[in-house]
């Protein structure tokens, strides 16, 4: 009912530490991990081909939350389709691989096996959740046809499953299901939508923009339900946002994407708490805060790339960094592993070149 | 502080914008052939409605030996019943028929457009009042209507009928532009030219309708063959004035006066009006099919 | 169980609601189109005894035979000033009585209507439902496979047909299967050796000469139901449930359904309305084919000046299309569950 | 200065003859937006911000209530007679991609505003597009880069901008700002949001400021009142600093914990409560609004509807029968 | 049970089509009712019926009137009945049943059946003379056609119609002869019952004819035979399919198909001739057809009034070339413009043919003729008197193409002469002649000739039209543009009076008539008040396929229905 817990502190933050051993059997029962290697992703446009992801590595911990944030048009949502290998056209996955343990390279999978890996193993829950629904059908017919298009044999199983899902959300998990989407609230369906990814047991679970939509004390409630139900049932989560706010509340790791490359990557405290990246510090500064000196935030001078206008050469960020060098304009930088830390900046490289090794040769 | 913009800038942008619109329509004309043949089949029967007549004497030659001549290299679509050159016939026809097409366009999508603005724009009682009308014009049985008022009225000339036909079919439009004025008007920029105190002249001339302009002149086009069929379709039924060079009269005449449905004599005579009314509208159904991908960026796939 | 009471009862609200303003506006309608048509008929020039006699000495009677044959049509020709006449009309209007035809002197106009309305519902119910499945299902491929080639012949292959005139079909299809290669019988709703009934020989020609008429109107509509199709699919396309639903490795057979059912919704009501549009429209096909449905009827009331019944047909033609509106908008009503249960939530 | 006092505004959706809903997005509401300054207003989604900002402007009707433009009032005034000072209020919209003409360029959508402008004042034709470019400038971008340029040719931040310069030809003294921010990317957000503060307090434009977002509301009116709305009643009221460290309305409290905290950088709240249930409009008008969501209630509560009153300051006003301050935004993580 | 063709029996299903009316399915089975469901020739019988004569209207082949004898001057008519007629329900055929229909026939109006006291041709009383034996007798002022109006009447049976004729139905019409309030009253009572006649719907057939209808829809009619037919031996057929047409391209696509045993006439196109002829089966008989194709003058517009304008049209119209473009099948070219269709002229005129202008093209002469008329001619084109230009416009009801064609190869003959002219086409039939009754056009077309009986081929042109009329028995003469008069001829050329020498036709002795109609075609081809464009040739279409003995061409019997055929004895099964 309505209950307004209050008091609670600070929420419990597991430690990255799920050390999962070789990821080997069905991935189902235990927790994947993901490993993206350079991976490209091309737009057809007017102007030819044009990377929206340019060399992405990315590795994801079993057990995570990994938060991905940047601004619009930085390659958010391109990559998080790509895990499912399902860039849309004008668009497609030009080159690199996507590790999932217990799938393999993601890139090369294709026709019912592809098809079959999604929704089973992998779970994705859409930006917008209202419109993520068939509007004619109700929210059980849905599961109905999730459930035949996997071969589940005991769809009894497979509704009391969900409903005892949309239960653990704080949902009338009957009613709920009874209900056509334009009947549901925009929180509501949004739980509708992890329930969907969930409920097939997908260990990965992708979250693109899952609050973005909603009011601020809905997106409260889904941001909590995200960080228990992954702790709950032991997932990998991804989860993509523009909202640094957001990736801070729930996430454990966090990237920060640019121009379709991933800028800085590490435990989200401490990206948070001492960005390496320029793009990362200038993102931090610029949010406006509740409490502290509200003169010290400032934007970010200039305005995202595009497509077309994602420099050719040398760094994305060269345009509007503070700290340009003359290198950032010829030499790509690269991603530095530090302390499971990643950074892609000369700047950053140059500060403090004592203990750095490079993450793959 | 102010930077002083020169003028040819703001032209030559505006003029390199332009060149892009064209660069598009080409590169959406070149994708596909066929929609060039679009433009060439109606460029000719442009050209053929405004020259045709010239082509011809006043009254067109006949031969009284040639009586629903076969095809031949002179008369490429035989005679008709009075030994007339049929293609004569189609050529001189395609003014009346054009021309009434793009009265009745004109008159259609003007009537539906401003009628559609004013009950969308104004909502309220001015909407309720348009719509009501615009229901019966959709209402009333359109053929049947025109069928008896073809025996009240003598259409003189392509002008009244496309008078009349346009008269009879702006409901459709109407609707429509009604439903985009409503959904327009919820758009920031209206109701910010109305918050500025801009004149609702200025809002519905220059804001709403350059929105508007793509999807009226679809219609506008789609207006045209409509009206081009309903009057051959009438003048085939027999019901307008008798004008000897006319595609449907020529369709009339075929059938119930030269038998072409049951023999083949006057078969070239029936075949020639409708073979152009075919072609012109494959050339015009190519037109909007790539009119359709010039504006719907939906369907642009680049 | 309570759920199923607080669902059903605003869905009977919203429906009922919807019903009773669309009957009262409805009814409106009809009391204008009716008036406007009374006027309209009442001025057509032409004295329908005068061409009945005409007519008579055209096909061949001597004249004062076709005099004597005419003579009587005097007594059924409406009498009084215009406002009598068209109070007494709209009288007799509400206690449904249509009048006596002019030219079947001794027909209730209504008897001849519901004759005719018969024999247009078969040909107009069977091509529109022939094009609708036919349309639809080419439609969604034509959807799908945009950008492939024969997703483009398809949808310019309709476009053209859409933009093609029934006449301009009528008259192909006559004479290919009447004149060059004849196995359809030219003209007529039945043959009348057969004993009206459940029986093969009579529904064979019932079918046999339904099948050019049928065969016409759905080629001519074929080609809107596509274009129709087409686009709606194109809508579908471009929503994200569509993609939710791929990601979620729905199999392609349930996305199908999910494109095609929520893609033909919106042609449910294009389809209840071409209905009610084409009642009292087919009238070149009818023409053509020699098929005594209303479209005949209503040009043969206007040749004979049968005013009653040109007032019947055009009464008929417009309850029809009225009729199909509000049909269709319940049709949305119950089809569509966002509309089915009083607005979005 | 502009004050509104017990405005309401009821939707009635239209049943075609029977039955009809109504939604009472504002349920009379007084402020006061001084000369030069900037109030603030926030709520959950559906509260009925947008609807007074719309009212504000003189794009909305209201049903009762009186709003009183520099001492005259408008409710009597005809529509037409009202126009010249609504004129000076201008709503900037939330979406700056709606708020442009795709078909017109900037020029072109500058200019209309301005020749009436000019028309009015009398003033030269050549002002016209000196006052744009001026206009651009101001708002800070580069007038020779867009003024030929299409909307759907620059960013949103850009066009956000744009906007606002067009607000400005009218020379309007109070801009309303509807959500202006929420969707404009994160980096750039900022500065759209000082260069509304930079307006208020270089030209004296005052601000009426909706949002969702109540730290942009902190940003943009640091001094100015903020009203806090549910269910198209104010709630609470009170300087904005104040009431965001010492909300006394439970609601508020709920809105101000549900804002995320940056690990790393800040700590939640010792007090932050978790709510559970979103905003139902359905829920029964008696008592006080907040009562079916409200951890606190008590009987009382769902009998009568709290009125707004003063608090420990009179600047400082509450809806509530048992307030308490409480610590609930996050707090600063000294590294 | 199924009834297919194959059940129709020996004599087969005769397939055919009824020129005179359109199938309506809900019609009454009345032979009253205009749409009525009953079949002239098949199952609606009338006494006798009319011989296609050149001259003589009077002339019939017997139908349920074995025989019958007239005195000279048909003051009296005695009708002998079939002794074996039957109705289609076995009951005999009777006095008493021709007396019902004559009484009918009164509630109708009509020529012989009138109340009307003093109109010509009006019977004065019916007495049953016994059971098969009818006698008429004609009123004082007696019409030369009064045995052929007799004899046309529909004869229905009294046991089904006899109910509609209220008791003292006889008393009534006796009054109503007379004068006065009272005859008024009477008048009032039988014309009042003429839409209870009308509409009277038996619920069966009842036939004396030889089939009886058995089933009737939009599209066809099927008629069987009627076993207590009088000379039921002689009918091949069982079964009469009469099929419904909407358009002659429909006849003739059921001609091609050879579905059709008969057709009534129909106007081909030439190459659908030729199409219909390559048919296996398919023939063509035909005969003399009472019906010309001219274009009439409105002698009230200018420059029309003025004869010479009119003959300067008359020669240069080339009557050949538009037969063949207009109907090359079912109309030779008018050999000159008498009023009378050509085959009667020479019966009617003898000698006297020769001596009248044939009108051939003569462009010479038609300009002197326009010169006489003071047209002028600038720069090629003819132009009024006044300078002012002269647009010839030529109407045809847009229905009728064969119309269309010759009025579109006549202005187009007249283009080429200087003439400006054009077609101009009314929406309908009726739309037509109602313009053209209230005068509204130049020329029009208009058909003519309606023979064999001489008043009515002159009534078409000096008849209402041209404003002479008959009210209450006398002749009056209307203005120009008034009560119907388009044609607008003056009342009286050189001292004769064309109308009330028409009227004479009517009453006249054989002899008279001769004489009358000399004068009235000489004045005719003088005056042209119109041009006689085409005579119309009645076109039979027969199959030879599934019957034989057909009537030959030429036959005086071809423009009846083909069941009076059968009647007659002819049609056999093959
Ligand atoms: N269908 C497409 N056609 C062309 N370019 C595309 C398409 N989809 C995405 N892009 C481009 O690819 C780049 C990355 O897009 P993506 O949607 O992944 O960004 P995002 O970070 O998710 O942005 P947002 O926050 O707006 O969702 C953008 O520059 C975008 O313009
Ligand atoms: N035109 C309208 N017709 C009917 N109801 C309306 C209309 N506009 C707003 N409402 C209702 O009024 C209430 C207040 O709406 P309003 O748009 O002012 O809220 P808001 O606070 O701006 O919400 P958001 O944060 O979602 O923009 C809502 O319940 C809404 O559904
Ligand atoms: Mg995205
Ligand atoms: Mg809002």
């Amino acid at each position: 009912m309505t209950t307004i817990s209050h008091g609670v502190g600070e929420s419990p933050r597991p430690e990255s530490s799920a050390v999962p051993g070789l990821l080997v059997g069905t991935a189902a029962a235990t927790t994947p991990g993901v490993r993206v290697r350079d991976l490209t992703v091309v737009y057809r446009t007017p102007l030819g081909e044009l990377p929206a992801l340019g060399g992405v590595s990315l590795t994801i911990e079993p057990g995570t939350i990994t938060g991905i944030v940047g601004e619009s048009g930085s390659g958010k949502s391109t990559l998080a389709l790509s895990l499912l290998n399902a860039v849309q056209p004008p668009g497609r996955i030009a080159g690199g691989s996507v590790e999932i343990d217990g799938l393999g390279d993601v890139v090369d999978l294709a026709g019912d096996r592809l098809r079959r890996a999604r929704g089973r193993h992998l779970g994705y829950v859409f930006q917008a959740a209202q419109n993520s629904l068939n509007p004619l059908k109700t929210i059980g017919k849905q599961l109905l046809d999730l459930g035949r298009s996997h071969d589940v044999d005991d769809l009894p199983a497979l509704v009391r499953d969900a409903k005892s899902l949309l239960e653990r959300m704080g949902l009338d998990g009957a009613r709920v299901l009874d209900s056509h989407q334009h009947e549901l609230s925009g929180g509501m369906r949004q739980r509708v939508g992890i329930m969907l990814a969930l409920v097939l047991n997908a260990r990965l679970v992708i979250l693109d923009e899952p609050t973005t939509a909603l009011d601020m004390i809905t997106q409260a409630t889904i941001l909590r339900i995200v960080r228990e139900i992954h702790q709950e049932r032991g997932l990998t989560t991804l989860m993509v946002t523009h909202d640094m706010g957001v990736a801070a509340e729930v996430t454990d790791r966090l990237a920060v994407m640019y121009g379709g490359r991933v800028v800085e990557h590490g435990p989200t405290m401490e990206v948070l708490g001492s960005p390496r990246h320029p793009y990362t510090r200038g993102l931090i500064q610029a949010i406006p805060r509740l409490s502290g000196d509200i003169t010290q935030s400032r934007a970010l001078p200039g305005r995202p790339p595009t497509l077309g206008t994602v420099p050719k050469r040398g760094c994305v960020f060269q345009e509007r960094c503070p700290l340009r060098m003359e290198v950032c304009e010829t030499v790509e930088p690269p991603s530095v592993i530090e302390n499971g830390r990643t950074v892609a900046c000369h700047a950053a490289e140059a500060a403090r070149p004592a203990e750095r090794r490079k993450e793959h040769a | 502080m102010s930077v002083t913009v020169p003028q040819t800038a703001l032209g030559d942008t505006r003029a390199a914008l332009r060149r892009n619109f064209w660069r598009g329509v080409a590169r959406v004309l070149r994708r596909k052939p066929s929609r060039l043949a679009g433009v060439v089949i109606v460029a000719m029967f442009l050209l053929m409605a405004a020259f045709g007549p010239m082509l011809y004497p006043a009254h067109l030659p006949r031969d009284d030996n040639a009586l629903y001549a076969p095809p031949s290299f002179a008369h490429p679509f035989g005679t008709d019943f009075e030994g007339t050159d049929v293609l004569a016939l189609v050529v001189t026809g395609a003014r009346y028929v054009i021309l009434t097409g793009l009265v009745t366009a004109v008159i259609t999508v003007a009537a539906g457009t401003v009628l559609g603005l004013l009950a969308g724009f104004h909502r309220g009682r001015w909407d309720t009042v348009l719509m009501r009308i615009t229901d019966l014009q959709l209402t009333i049985p359109g053929l049947p209507l025109l069928l008896v008022l073809s025996t009240v009225w003598k259409f003189q000339g392509p002008l009244e009928m496309g008078l009349v036909l346009g008269l009879l079919g702006w409901g459709g439009i109407a609707r429509a532009v009604r439903s985009q004025t409503l959904s327009l008007r919820e758009r920031g920029f209206i109701e910010a030219a109305r918050g500025l105190g801009l004149s609702t002249a200025h809002i519905i001339g220059r804001e709403l309708l350059p929105s508007m302009a793509p999807y009226i002149a679809m219609n506008m086009l789609i207006a045209v063959t409509g009206a081009i069929y309903a009057q051959v379709g009438l003048f085939f039924l027999g019901v307008l004035p008798f004008d000897s060079n006319n595609w449907g009269v020529m369709l009339n005449l075929a059938v119930f006066g030269g038998g072409a449905l049951t023999s083949t004599a006057a078969l070239p005579y029936l075949l020639a009006p409708l073979l152009a009314i075919l072609l012109l509208t494959l050339g015009i159904v190519l037109i909007v099919d790539a009119m359709d991908e010039i504006f719907n960026p939906r369907l642009r796939e680049e | 169980m309570t759920t199923l009471t607080t669902r059903r009862t605003p869905r009977v609200n919203a429906v009922t609601r919807r019903l009773t303003g669309h009957v009262v506006r409805g009814l409106v309608m009809i009391w204008v189109v009716t008036t406007i048509s009374f006027v309209i008929i009442r001025n057509i020039p032409g004295n329908p005894v005068l061409g009945q006699y005409e007519t008579l000495i055209e096909k061949g009677m001597s004249p004062d035979q076709a005099e004597r044959a005419t003579a009587a049509l005097y007594g059924f020709l409406p009498t009084g000033s215009l406002w009598e006449q068209y109070t007494g009309y709209m009288k007799a209007l509400l206690h449904l009585d249509l009048g006596q035809s002019i030219s079947t002197p001794g027909t209730e106009v209504t008897t001849l209507l519901t004759s005719a309305a018969k024999w247009t519902i078969l040909p107009v119910l069977g091509g529109t439902l022939l094009s609708f499945l036919l349309g639809v299902t080419l439609g969604v491929y034509a959807g799908i496979k945009r950008s492939g080639k024969l997703g483009d012949l398809l949808s310019i292959s309709g476009s053209l047909l859409h933009g093609v005139p029934q006449y301009v079909i009528g008259l192909l299809m006559l004479a290919i299967f009447t004149t060059l290669w004849p196995i359809l019988p030219a003209g007529g709703p039945v043959d009348v050796e057969f004993v009206p009934g459940l029986n093969a020989g009579y529904l064979a020609s019932l079918v046999q000469h339904a099948t050019l008429p049928v065969l016409t109107y759905a080629l001519a509509s074929y080609g809107g139901w596509v274009l129709a199709m087409k686009s709606s699919v194109a809508t579908v396309l471009g929503d994200d449930f569509i993609l939710a639903a791929e990601l979620r490795g729905l199999t392609r057979g349930v996305l199908f359904r999910y494109i095609a059912r929520n893609a033909i919704l919106p042609l449910f009501t294009i389809l209840a309305l071409s209905l009610g549009m084409l009642f009292g429209g087919a009238i070149f096909i009818e023409r053509i084919f020699n098929y005594p449905g209303l479209g005949l009827l209503l040009v043969n009331s206007i040749g004979a000046r049968d005013y009653a019944l040109m007032g019947g047909t055009f009464l008929v033609t417009t309850v029809a299309i009225i009729v199909a509106n509000i049909a269709a908008d319940l049709l949305y009503t119950v089809i569509d569950p966002r509309v089915r249960t009083g607005g979005a939530a | 200065m502009i004050t509104g006092t017990g405005i309401t505004r009821t939707y009635k959706q239209r049943g075609d003859v029977l039955g009809a809903r109504e939604v009472k997005a504002l349920r009379g509401i007084d402020f006061t937006v001084p000369k030069g300054g900037a109030v603030s207003f926030i709520g959950e989604s559906g509260c009925g911000k947008t609807t007074l900002g719309r009212i504000v402007a003189g794009l909305e009707t209201y049903d009762s209530g009186e709003i009183v433009i520099d001492g005259t009032p408008m409710t009597p005034l005809s529509p037409r007679r009202r126009r010249p000072y609504f004129r000076r209020i201008q709503l900037i919209h939330q979406d700056p991609y709606s708020a442009l003409n795709p078909t017109r360029t900037i020029h072109q959508t500058l200019r209309a505003p301005l020749a009436l402008r000019a028309s009015q004042t009398g003033r030269p034709s050549s002002w016209i597009d000196a006052r744009a470019e001026e206009l651009l400038a101001l708002v800070g971008i580069d007038p020779g880069y867009v003024l030929g340029r299409y909307p759907h040719q620059l960013s949103g931040g850009m066009r956000q901008r744009v906007v606002i310069a067009r607000a400005l030809t009218v020379d309007p003294e109070m801009l309303v700002a509807d959500e202006s921010v929420s969707m404009i990317d994160v980096s750039m957000r900022l500065s759209i949001l000082a260069l509304l503060k930079d307006l208020r307090e270089r030209l004296g434009v005052s601000l009426l400021f909706i949002t969702h977002d109540i730290a942009t509301a902190r940003y943009i009116g640091g001094q100015g009142e903020l009203y806090v709305l549910y269910r198209g009643q104010v709630v609470e009221r009170g300087l904005t600093e104040t009431v965001i460290t010492g909300p006394v309305h439970p609601y508020t409290q709920a809105l101000l914990s549900a804002i995320p905290v940056l690990h790393g950088l800040e700590r939640p709240g010792r007090e932050r409560v978790v709510p559970t249930e979103a905003l139902n409009e359905r829920h029964a008008d008696e008592g006080c609004l907040f009562a079916p969501r409200c951890p606190f209630r008590t009987e009382r509560c769902e009998k009568e509807r709290p009125i707004l009153a003063g608090c420990v300051e009179s600047t400082h006003e509450h809806a509530c029968f048992h307030p308490q301050r409480r610590e609930v935004i996050p707090v600063e993580a000294v590294a | 049970t199924t009834e297919t063709a194959g059940t129709a029996g020996a004599g087969g299903i005769y397939t055919t089509i009824d020129g005179a009316k359109q199938i309506d399915a809900t019609a009454p089975i009345n032979p009253f009712n205009p749409q009525g469901s009953t079949f002239v020739g098949y199952d609606a019988m009338s006494l006798a019926w009319p011989k296609n004569s050149l001259t003589d209207p009077n002339q019939f082949y017997p139908g349920i009137a074995r025989s019958w004898t007239a005195t000279p001057d048909q003051g009296e008519v005695v009708v002998h009945l079939q002794p074996q007629a039957r109705w289609s329900d076995g009951k005999p055929v009777t006095s008493e049943d021709i007396r019902t229909s004559i009484g009918l026939a009164y509630t109708q109006g009509g020529s012989a059946y009138t109340v009307n006291a003093g109109a010509a041709g009006a019977a004065a009383d019916i007495t049953i003379v016994d059971a098969k034996t009818v006698k008429v007798t004609q009123g004082a002022n007696r019409s030369n056609v009064f045995l052929r109006n007799v004899l046309s009447t529909v004869v229905v049976p009294a046991h089904v119609y006899g109910k509609l004729l209220p008791a003292g139905f006889w008393t009534t019409l006796q009054a109503a002869r007379g004068t006065g309030p009272a005859a008024d009253k009477a008048k009032a009572a039988i014309t009042g019952l003429s839409q209870k006649v009308i509409t009277f719907a038996p619920p069966e057939d009842v036939s004396a004819g030889p089939f009886v209808l058995e089933r009737v829809n939009p599209g066809a009619a099927l008629l069987k035979k009627n076993p207590y037919f009088y000379d039921a031996a002689r009918i091949a057929p069982d079964k009469v399919k009469v099929l419904n047409y909407t358009g002659n391209e429909q006849i003739w696509n059921y001609l091609v198909t050879g579905t059709l045993d008969s057709a009534p006439f129909t106007a081909v196109p030439a190459a659908v001739m030729r199409k219909i002829k390559q048919t296996p089966g398919n023939a063509i008989r035909k005969g003399y057809s009472p019906v010309a194709a001219s274009m009439a003058f409105n002698q009230a517009r200018k420059p029309y009034d003025n004869v010479h304008v009119r003959r300067a049209l008359a020669y240069l119209v080339d009557r050949a070339q538009v037969t063949k473009i207009a109907s090359p099948e079912a109309g030779t070219p008018s050999l000159t413009t008498t009023g009378i269709h050509g085959d009667s002229a020479k019966a009617w005129l003898g000698d006297r043919l020769a001596a009248l202008d044939p009108y051939k093209v003569d462009p010479a002469k038609a300009d002197a003729e326009l010169k006489a008329a003071g047209m002028v001619k600038k720069g090629g084109v003819w132009a009024m008197p006044d300078g002012s230009p002269w647009k010839v416009e030529v109407h045809v009801p847009a229905s009728f193409s064969d119309w269309v064609a010759a009025a579109k190869s006549i202005t187009s003959q007249l283009n080429d002469h200087g003439i400006e002219a054009s077609v101009t086409t009314s929406a309908d039939y009726i739309l037509y002649l109602d313009e053209l009754a209230s005068g509204k056009f130049d020329i029009g077309f208009w058909l003519m000739a309606l023979g064999p009986s001489p008043y009515n081929i002159y009534q078409r042109l000096y008849g209402s039209a041209n404003g002479w009329s008959l009210l209450a028995g006398r002749l009056t003469h209307s203005a120009p543009g008034k009560d119907g008069n388009w044609m607008g001829g003056p009342e009286t050329i050189g001292g004769v009076n064309p109308g009330e020498l028409t009227n004479r036709l009517n009453l006249a002795a054989p002899d008279e008539q001769k004489r009358i109609v000399a004068t009235l075609a000489t004045l005719t081809n003088q005056q042209l008040p119109v041009i006689q464009i085409y005579d119309y040739v009645n076109t039979q279409f027969i199959n030879t396929d599934r019957y034989t003995g057909w009537p030959p061409a030429g036959s005086e019997a071809l423009r009846l229905p083909a069941g009076v055929w059968m009647q007659l004895g002819m049609i056999k099964k093959k």
